[in-house]
C-alpha cells in the first residue's frame, strides 16, 4: 500500500508543481524573462479567491474565477509597469538587463507579499475547494479535491498544449521562443507576442495559485518559497524547456514525497537541492535544455 | 627559424569541419595575409592559434613551442598578440587604462601603479595618436581611434607574433594608410604578423605573402599576385566566366518606383555601417547590390527593412517607411531572406513555411505552399523533419521559400550563397531563375559571389566600405568594376 | 520620531494630558515596549491587548498619577528585528519594561539583552524551557526576565492531565502518534510527551517532527494513519491551518489533540474553510470560560474594542500590563532592580487564573506557578464556528464531539 | 577624475559619521552599526558584481558561513572574539573557494543559480543539525563585542571604512583593472594574458572574506547567530538591492545604499507593516528611473576628463 500512496500523493504535488512552473518557464523561453514575483502573484490569486468565495460570500466558482482574472491583471502590470520599462530604458546597458529584471520583479513580488500580508494577513489562508469528500483509489483514500487538483493541472497543460502546437498564435508563440528575430521578419509584431505571452503566464499563474489554495493552503509568507521551487524546477528541465519542465516537477515532487515518507518529513527539501546542485555543475542546460 | 609555424590544423563544430588541415609558417618581420571569404573558416584558425577554440588536430608553435590546445592566456603570454576585428573596449576605462592593462603581468599583488608603466602607457599612446585622447572613455571616441586603441594594447603586449582581423574594415582610405604605416612597423621590429581578411586586395599592399582559403581549406599560396592571377581564387571569388542570361521583358518593367532610399546612414557605435547610400527599385525587377563582406550590404537591407535606426528617407511605394515597426514592414510587402537564415530550428519544415503564410487566407496559403513546393521540390519531401536537421542548402532553400509564402512584392535575399557548395548554388540559381521567369516578383539581391548576383541582375550596384561607389549594368560590371573583386 | 510618539498615543485622556502644559511634565508617561509580530493576527493580539490593560490603568488614574503608554515595535518574527527593536526600546524610547514576542527564538534572543541592558522583560506567550532555565543558571544576570506564559514541559503537562479524562476516560484511547513542529518550544514539550503520555495510559507509536516549513501534509499524515494510533497529539505553532484543512480533506480518521496555536485565534475557523471541526487544542484562557472573575468581561471589551475574540497571547499580555504597573507602583519607582524585585513578590488573579512567579531556585525561576488555584490550562474544542471548552469538568461549556470522518475506538 | 570625485564624496560623510556620537542617541547608533555591518555586506557584492562581473545570488552563504563558524567557535570552546572572526572569515573564504571553482566554470543564470542553491543548502543544514546550531533558534553566545551603543559603533563604522578604504583601493589598483577587464570581456582579458578565473576566484576570496568577517562582527554584535540575520535569503536580497540602490561598480555606493535601507527600514517603522512595501516601492521607483543608483550619477559621469 505503501508505494502506492506515494505514486497517488507524489501525482498530486507533482502536477500543482508542474502547472506552477509551466508559464514560468514558457515566459523564460519567449521573452526571456525570468519572472521573480512569480510566487506573489499566485499567492495574490489564492487569497482573492479565498476572500471572494469567502468574505464576499459568492461562491468558490466565482472565487476561482476572480482569483485567475485577478493574476492575470497582475501578470499585464508586471510587464508593463516592471519589465518592459527596464528592456527599454536606454540607460541600463544590454548585459545588465538581466539582472535588472530579476531585482525589478523581485521588489514588485516583495510589494505584492507585503500589501497581502497587510490587507489579509499573513495566516495561511484554504481556498474552498470545488469539490469536497474523498473517494478510494485501490485502497489508498484519496481527497476529490486531490483528485481535481492534478486534473484540472493537467487539463490546463493539455489546453497549454493545444493552444502552442494547434492554433497559429500558439505556433506563433513557439517560433518567437526559437528566433524572434526571424519571426519579426515574417511580419509578426514581438511585442504583440509578448502581451499573449505574459496573458497565457497570468492564467496559469493564477489557476496554479487557486488550485494551491485549494489543495494545501497559501500564507503570503509562501511567496518566495514558491517562486523558488518553479525557479528550482525550471532549471532542474532546462530554461525555457517547458516538456523539461513537466518532467522536472515530477521529478521534484516525488523525490519530495519518497523523502517525506521515507525518511524524513522535516528534510524533505534537502534532496531535492542536492539534485538540483548536483545537475547544475553536471548538466547546466537541465534535463532537457539546449545550451 | 619561423616564429609561428602551423601545421595539421583542423578544426570541428559537430559534424562541420571549419578548418581542415590548415598549414603555414610565418619568419620574423614577415607579414602573412590570410584570405577567404566569409565561412571560410579563416577566423577559425586565428582562433585556434590565439587559444580561444581548442583545436581537433595539429600543432601551432610559438618560437618552436607547440601551444596546440594551451589556455588563451597562456598563448598570450607566450608571444601573441591579437587585435580583433570588433573594438570591444572596456567601457568604464580610460584609454590610458587599456594601455596600461595591456602593460601588466598577470599577478594577483600589483595594488599600487609603477610610475614606468605610466610613462610606457603614455609613450604608447602618443605612437599610435591617441595622447590627445588618454583620459577619455571609449566611447566618447570615434571609431578609428578605437582601431587604434586595439593597436596600442597590441604594442603595448609586445607580442612576438602578433593576429589582425580585418585590420581596415570600417575605415577611411586616409586612416587605412595611417594603419598600414603602424602595421609595418611591427615588420620593422622583427614580429610576425598574420593579417586575417576578406580579400587579397585590401591587403595587397602590406603583406609579403598570401594564404587563401575556401570551405575551411587551403586553394592558395604565393605572393599577392600569385594569388590573385589563382585560378581556383578566381572561381571563388569572381566564379569562372561572368554571364547575363536573358529574361523576358515585361511591360512597364522597372518604370513604376517601389522601392526608394535616400542618403540613408546608419552608425553601429562609432562605426559608419552605411554612409549617404541611395538606391532605387522599381516594380518588377531584380537588383543585385554587390559588394564584399562588411562593406555595408546587410546594414542597408536591415535599415529597408526597419531592424536598425538609419538617417536619411526610405520610402515604398512613395510614402515613408520611418516609425514602422519591422513587422509592419513585412506585412506591407517588403519580405527579408536574412544572411543568418533565421530559420525555426526545433519547427518542421511545413511549420516554418506555415508561420510565413499564417497572414493570407488558408485556401491562398495552401496555394503558395503548392507552388513553392513546385518550386523546392525537396522541401516537400522534408515537410516533417525540422529545419535544423537540412542541410545547408536545404535550409537555405527554406528560408527562401518561407519568405516566398508571405507573397512579397519586394523580396530581399541576403547573401543566399553563404558558405555552400558549388553545386548547390547551382540549383538555388536555377530556382531564382525559374522565380524570376515564371512570377512577376521584384528582388533586391546582395552579393559578395558575383558569379551568382550578376546573371540574374537587371541593374548592379556596387558597395564598398559603406557607400555606393558604382551602379549600372550588370553587362558593363567586369570592365568597369570587376577588377576589385579579389 | 514625532510620528512614532503620535502613533503610540492610545487614550484620549493621555492626548488631552500632553496637550496641557506643565501637566505634561507631571504626567511624564510609563512607557512599555511591546514587541510583537504585528502582521500576524494572533501576533497582533499582543500590543491589542497590552493597550486595552493600558487604557483601563489609564482611565483608572494611572500609575502613582502616571499614565501608561503602550509602545509597539514589529519584530516581523525575526530575532535580529526583535533584538533591534529591544534595543531600540531601551536605548531610544526609554521603555521601562518589555513584553516581548510569543517566538521562543525571539525571546531567547532577547534573553540576553534584558539582561545586558537591564531591562524588565516578560514574554506572553513563548514557552522555551530555556527562558527560564537561563534565569536560573543564571540569576543574577538574567534576572530581570520572566516567564508569563508556560513553558513547554508545563503545556505538554496540562496536555496529558487533560488526556486523561478526554481520552482515556471517556474515549478509551489506547495509543498515540506525537506530531510536532522542529522548532525550539517543541523540544521540552515532545520530551515531555514522551514521558507524560504512557504515564496516562497512552502508548506512542511514533514521534513525528515537521519542517516548519511544510506546506503538503500528505505524506505525514498517511504515515501516522499506517500506524492506526488513536489520537494525534499536536506540537504545532508555525503551522496550523495547513496541516488542519488537509487532515479534513484527506479525512484522516484520527482526532487531532494538543497544542496548535494557530487554532487559538478567533479567525481559525473562516481560514480553514470550517476544516477546523474537531480539533483540540490547549488554551490558557478562553472568551468563554470564567477562569477568574476578569476573563470573560476582558474577552468581551476585547472582542468589542477589536472586533475578534482574543488569541492566547491577548490574554497574557492584558496581565503583563497590569502586573508590571503593579511591580512599578510597588517599587515606588522604575529602577530596574526594584520593579523585579517587585515583580517577584506578585500574587495577581488576572484573566488566566492566580498568578505567582517561582523563586530563583526553582528549575522554573520566574516561571509561572502551575496547578489547581494557579494557572491550570483549558481543552477547547472548535465546533460549528465556535471553541467550545471541555475539559477541565467544571469549567466546561460542551462535550467532546467529532466530524463523521473520525472513527473513533470502540 | 573619477578618485577624487569619490574621496571628494566619501571624506565628509565620513567626518560627519565619525562626530556623530557626539550628536546622537544610542539608538540611532545602534541603527548605523548594523548600517555598516550591511554596507561591508554590500561593498563585498559589488566587488564580484561591479567589477568581477558575476551575479552572486547568494551572498548569505559567504555571511553565513563566517558567522556560525565564528559563533560555533565562541559558543562551544568559548574561543576569544578576535580568534572567532579570524577563523570565521578563513571558512568563509574556504567555504567561497568550494563554491567559485567549479561554479565559475557556468556562465549566465547558472553561476547565480549555484549561488543561490548554495544559500538554501546552507539554511537546510543548519536547521537539520538543530542540535547542534541551534536551527530555527539561532546560537546564543557567551561574548558580545560590546554592550556599550558608541564602542559598538566606531567598531563597525571603524570596520566599514577600513573595509572600504581596501576595496575601493583595489578597485583602483592595477589588479582592479585586470579584474574588470576579466568581468567585462573574458576573451579579450585571456588574450591580453590574464588567468581570467585565477582573478575572479581572487575577486571572490576577497569579497568571501569581508563578507564572513562582517557576518561574524554582527552575529557578536547580536551575541546571537539566527538564520534570519545571517543566512536567509531575504538578507541576501536586501544586499543585493542595496548595492544596486545605491550605484552599482562604485563601492561607496553600496555602502550608501545599505545604510540607507536600513535607516528607511526604521523611520518607516511607525507606518508597521508597510515599511517593507514603501522601502521596496521605493528602491523599484530608483531601478526604474535611475538605473545609475544613488550614485550613479554622480561618481560616474560623463567622458571623464
Amino acid at each position: 500500500m505503501r508505494p502506492l500512496q506515494i505514486l497517488i500523493d507524489g501525482f498530486a504535488i507533482s502536477s500543482l508543481y508542474a502547472l506552477g512552473a509551466t508559464g514560468f518557464t514558457l515566459m523564460f523561453g519567449v521573452s526571456g524573462v525570468l519572472n521573480l514575483s512569480h510566487g506573489a502573484i499566485m499567492v495574490v490569486a489564492a487569497v482573492i479567491a479565498w476572500y471572494v468565495a469567502g468574505d464576499l460570500a459568492a461562491g468558490p466558482y466565482w472565487g476561482a474565477l476572480a482569483g485567475v482574472a485577478t493574476a492575470l491583471a497582475f501578470a499585464f502590470i508586471t510587464y508593463r509597469v516592471i519589465v518592459r520599462p527596464i528592456q527599454n530604458s536606454p540607460s541600463i546597458p544590454r548585459e545588465e538587463k538581466e539582472i535588472f529584471v530579476l531585482t525589478g520583479t523581485l521588489l514588485w513580488g516583495i510589494m505584492l507579499q507585503e500589501a497581502i500580508a497587510y490587507l489579509f494577513t499573513n495566516n495561511p489562508k484554504t481556498v474552498r475547494p470545488l469539490i469536497t469528500g474523498v473517494v478510494e483509489i485501490l485502497g489508498v483514500r484519496t481527497p476529490i479535491n486531490e483528485i481535481l487538483t492534478a486534473a484540472l493541472s493537467w487539463i490546463a497543460i493539455g489546453l497549454l498544449w493545444l493552444l502552442v502546437n494547434r492554433t497559429r498564435a500558439g505556433k506563433a508563440l513557439l517560433a518567437a521562443s526559437i528566433n524572434p528575430r526571424g519571426l519579426t521578419l515574417l511580419g509578426f509584431e514581438l511585442s504583440r507576442i509578448y502581451w499573449l505571452v505574459w496573458a497565457i503566464y497570468g492564467v496559469l499563474a493564477g489557476i496554479a495559485g487557486v488550485l494551491l489554495g485549494a489543495f494545501l493552503g497559501v500564507s503570503s509568507d509562501n511567496a518566495g518559497t514558491l517562486t523558488a521551487s518553479a525557479f528550482s524546477i525550471v532549471v532542474l528541465g532546462g530554461l525555457g524547456s517547458v516538456s523539461g519542465s513537466l518532467i522536472a516537477a515530477y521529478v521534484v515532487g516525488y523525490l519530495e514525497t519518497l523523502t517525506a515518507y521515507t525518511v524524513a518529513p522535516s528534510i524533505r527539501t534537502l534532496p531535492v537541492l542536492l539534485l538540483l546542485v548536483a545537475v547544475v555543475y553536471v548538466r547546466p542546460q537541465g534535463l532537457l535544455g539546449r545550451r | 627559424m619561423a616564429l609561428l609555424k602551423v601545421a595539421g590544423l583542423t578544426k570541428r563544430f559537430g559534424g562541420l569541419v571549419a578548418v581542415k588541415e590548415i598549414g603555414f609558417s610565418i619568419a620574423p618581420g614577415e607579414i602573412l595575409g590570410l584570405i577567404g571569404p566569409n565561412g571560410s573558416g579563416k577566423s577559425t584558425v586565428m582562433k585556434c592559434i590565439m587559444g580561444i577554440e581548442r583545436p581537433n588536430a595539429g600543432s601551432v608553435e610559438i618560437d618552436g613551442i607547440d601551444v596546440a590546445g594551451w589556455p588563451t592566456h597562456k598563448i598570450a603570454r607566450q608571444g601573441v598578440g591579437i587585435v580583433f576585428q570588433h573594438s570591444r573596449p572596456l567601457q568604464r576605462q580610460t584609454v590610458l587604462e587599456h594601455i596600461k592593462l595591456a602593460l601588466l603581468p598577470d599577478n594577483l599583488l600589483m595594488l599600487f601603479t609603477d610610475h614606468a608603466v605610466m610613462r610606457r602607457a603614455e609613450e604608447i599612446a602618443a605612437r599610435v595618436g591617441l595622447d590627445r585622447v588618454m583620459h577619455r572613455l571609449p566611447r566618447t571616441l570615434p571609431f578609428a581611434h578605437l582601431r587604434r586603441l586595439e593597436l596600442a594594447k597590441a604594442i603595448a603586449r609586445n607580442p612576438k607574433v602578433v593576429l589582425v582581423d580585418e585590420p581596415f574594415a570600417g575605415l577611411t582610405a586616409g586612416e587605412v594608410a595611417d594603419f598600414s604605416n603602424l602595421i609595418g612597423s611591427f615588420r620593422a621590429e622583427g614580429h610576425a604578423v598574420l593579417l586575417v581578411d576578406h580579400n587579397v586586395k585590401g591587403v595587397a599592399a602590406l603583406v609579403d605573402r598570401v594564404f587563401a582559403m575556401y570551405l575551411g581549406e587551403r586553394v592558395a599560396e604565393g605572393t599577392a599576385d600569385e594569388v590573385m592571377r589563382n585560378e581556383t581564387v578566381r572561381a571563388v571569388y569572381l566564379g569562372g566566366k561572368i554571364e547575363t542570361a536573358a529574361r523576358p521583358e515585361r511591360k512597364g518593367k522597372g518604370r513604376t518606383p517601389l522601392l526608394e532610399v535616400r542618403n540613408a546612414g546608419v552608425l553601429y557605435g562609432k562605426a559608419t555601417a552605411l554612409d549617404d547610400v541611395s538606391i532605387h527599385v522599381g516594380e518588377g525587377e531584380f537588383v543585385s547590390v554587390v559588394g564584399l563582406n562588411g562593406a555595408g550590404k546587410t546594414t542597408l537591407f536591415n535599415a529597408i527593412s526597419g531592424l536598425v535606426p538609419y538617417s536619411g528617407a526610405i520610402s515604398w511605394r512613395g510614402e515613408s517607411l520611418a516609425g514602422r515597426t519591422a513587422g509592419s514592414i513585412a506585412r506591407g510587402g517588403i519580405v527579408q531572406c536574412p544572411e543568418s537564415r533565421e530559420l525555426f530550428g526545433d519547427m518542421t519544415v511545413r511549420e516554418n513555411l506555415d508561420l510565413g503564410g499564417q497572414h493570407l487566407e488558408v485556401a491562398e496559403a495552401a496555394k503558395q505552399l503548392d507552388w513553392l513546393f513546385g518550386l523546392f521540390p525537396i522541401l516537400q519531401s522534408r515537410q516533417g523533419q525540422n529545419a535544423r536537421t537540412l542541410s545547408g542548402g536545404e535550409q537555405q532553400m527554406l528560408a527562401i521559400a518561407r519568405a516566398l509564402m508571405m507573397k512579397p512584392k519586394l523580396l530581399i535575399l541576403d547573401e543566399p550563397t553563404l558558405g555552400l557548395a558549388p553545386v548547390i548554388l547551382e540549383q538555388l540559381s536555377k530556382a531564382l531563375e525559374t522565380l524570376r521567369q515564371t512570377t512577376d516578383i521584384t528582388v533586391l539581391l546582395g552579393e559578395q559571389n558575383v558569379t551568382f548576383a550578376l546573371p540574374h541582375a537587371d541593374r548592379v550596384y556596387v558597395l564598398e566600405h559603406s557607400r555606393i561607389v558604382w551602379e549600372g549594368d550588370p553587362g558593363r560590371f567586369a570592365e568597369e568594376a570587376g577588377t576589385g573583386y579579389l | 520620531m514625532r510620528l512614532m510618539r503620535t502613533s503610540a498615543l492610545t487614550g484620549a485622556a493621555f492626548g488631552l494630558a500632553l496637550a496641557i502644559p506643565g501637566l505634561a511634565l507631571a504626567a511624564d508617561p510609563i512607557k512599555i515596549g511591546v514587541i510583537a509580530e504585528t502582521s500576524a493576527i494572533s501576533g497582533v493580539a499582543i500590543p491589542n491587548g497590552a493597550k486595552l490593560a493600558a487604557e483601563e490603568i489609564n482611565a483608572a488614574g494611572g500609575v502613582n498619577g502616571r499614565m501608561i503608554e503602550i509602545v509597539e515595535y514589529d519584530d516581523h518574527n525575526s530575532a535580529a528585528d526583535g533584538v533591534r527593536a529591544f534595543q531600540r526600546a531601551a536605548q531610544q524610547d526609554k521603555v521601562v519594561a518589555v513584553i516581548a514576542s510569543y517566538v521562543s527564538e525571539v525571546v531567547l534572543a532577547l534573553e540576553p539583552w534584558a539582561g545586558r541592558l537591564k531591562m524588565p522583560m516578560i514574554t506572553p506567550g513563548a514557552a522555551s524551557n530555556d527562558i527560564t532555565k537561563r534565569v536560573h543558571d543564571d540569576y543574577d544576570h538574567m534576572k530581570y526576565v520572566f516567564h508569563g506564559y508556560l513553558a513547554s514541559t508545563q503545556i505538554a503537562d496540562a496536555v496529558c492531565e487533560g488526556g486523561k479524562e478526554l481520552l482515556i476516560k471517556q474515549l478509551k484511547m489506547k495509543t498515540a502518534v506525537v506530531m510536532s513542529e522542529d522548532a525550539a518550544w517543541t523540544i521540552p514539550l515532545d520530551e515531555e510527551y514522551l514521558k507524560c503520555l504512557p504515564a496516562i495510559g497512552l502508548k506512542v507509536l511514533d514521534h513525528i517532527r515537521l519542517s516548519p516549513d511544510t506546506t503538503d501534509f500528505t505524506p505525514i499524515f498517511n504515515k501516522i494513519e499506517g500506524l492506526k494510533p488513536d489520537v494525534i497529539i499536536t506540537g504545532i505553532s508555525h503551522v496550523g491551518v495547513q496541516p488542519t484543512v488537509q487532515w479534513q480533506q484527506q479525512q484522516v480518521p484520527i482526532p487531532m489533540y494538543g497544542v496548535s496555536s494557530q487554532a487559538t485565534s478567533s479567525t481559525f475557523w473562516k481560514d480553514t474553510n470550517g476544516a477546523a471541526e474537531g480539533v483540540i487544542y490547549n488554551m490558557v484562557s478562553a472568551a468563554d470560560v470564567a477562569v477568574t472573575p476578569k476573563t470573560i468581561p476582558f474577552a468581551a471589551a476585547f472582542q468589542k474594542k477589536f472586533g475578534n475574540v482574543p488569541g492566547y497571547a491577548a490574554y497574557t499580555s492584558y496581565d503583563d500590563v497590569y502586573m508590571w504597573a503593579n511591580a512599578i507602583k510597588a517599587a515606588g519607582s522604575t529602577d530596574p532592580d526594584k520593579i523585579v524585585e517587585a515583580m517577584e513578590k506578585t500574587d495577581y488573579v488576572g484573566t488566566i487564573g492566580r498568578i505567582q512567579f517561582l523563586p530563583k531556585t526553582d528549575t522554573f525561576a520566574h516561571g509561572m506557578k502551575i496547578g489547581p488555584g494557579y494557572i491550570a490550562g483549558l481543552m477547547v474544542q472548535w465546533q460549528k464556528g465556535n471553541p467550545i471548552t471541555i475539559w477541565p469538568t467544571e469549567a466546561a461549556t460542551g462535550k467532546a464531539t467529532f466530524p463523521a470522518f473520525i472513527k473513533l475506538p470502540n | 577624475m573619477l578618485q577624487s570625485r569619490s574621496l571628494r564624496f566619501a571624506l565628509p560623510v565620513l567626518l560627519a559619521m565619525a562626530l556623530l556620537p557626539l550628536g546622537v542617541g544610542g539608538y540611532i547608533l545602534g541603527l548605523l552599526t548594523i548600517g555598516c555591518y550591511y554596507a561591508v555586506f554590500a561593498m563585498s557584492w559589488d566587488l564580484l558584481f561591479g567589477f568581477a562581473g558575476e551575479v552572486n545570488f547568494g551572498p548569505t552563504f559567504l555571511i553565513g558561513v563566517g558567522a556560525y563558524t565564528a559563533a560555533l567557535l565562541n559558543h562551544y570552546w568559548l574561543w576569544p572574539i578576535p580568534a572567532c572572526l579570524a577563523v570565521g572569515s578563513l571558512a568563509a573564504v574556504i567555504g567561497g573557494l568550494v563554491l567559485a571553482v567549479p561554479a565559475l566554470r557556468l556562465t549566465g543564470p547558472y553561476f547565480g543559480l549555484v549561488t543561490l542553491v548554495a544559500v538554501l543548502m546552507l539554511q537546510n543544514l543548519l536547521v537539520l543539525f538543530a542540535g547542534i546550531t541551534g536551527g530555527e533558534i539561532g546560537l546564543d553566545l557567551p561574548d558580545v563585542l560590546s554592550i556599550d551603543e558608541t564602542t559598538n559603533y566606531y567598531y563597525a563604522f571603524g570596520f566599514m571604512t577600513v573595509t572600504g578604504a581596501i576595496l575601493f583601493g583595489l578597485s583602483r589598483s592595477p589588479v582592479g583593472l585586470i579584474l574588470q577587464a576579466s568581468g567585462q570581456d573574458a576573451v579579450e582579458a585571456a588574450a591580453l594574458g590574464f588567468n581570467v578565473t585565477k582573478h575572479k576566484i581572487a575577486a571572490f576570496c576577497i569579497s568571501a572574506f569581508f563578507s564572513g568577517l562582517a557576518g561574524g562582527m554582527l552575529v557578536f554584535y547580536f551575541s546571537t547567530a539566527s538564520v534570519g540575520t545571517v543566512v536567509d535569503i531575504a538578507v541576501g536580497v536586501n544586499v543585493i538591492i542595496a548595492a544596486v540602490l545605491g550605484g552599482r561598480r562604485t563601492i561607496i555606493g553600496a555602502a550608501v545604499g545599505a545604510i540607507f535601507l536600513v535607516a528607511a527600514g526604521e523611520l518607516l517603522r511607525p507606518i508597521g507593516q508597510l515599511a517593507t512595501f514603501v522601502v521596496s516601492a521605493f528602491a523599484l521607483v530608483v531601478i526604474l528611473f535611475f538605473p545609475g543608483g544613488f550614485l550613479g550619477r554622480l561618481l560616474q559621469d560623463g567622458g571623464r576628463e
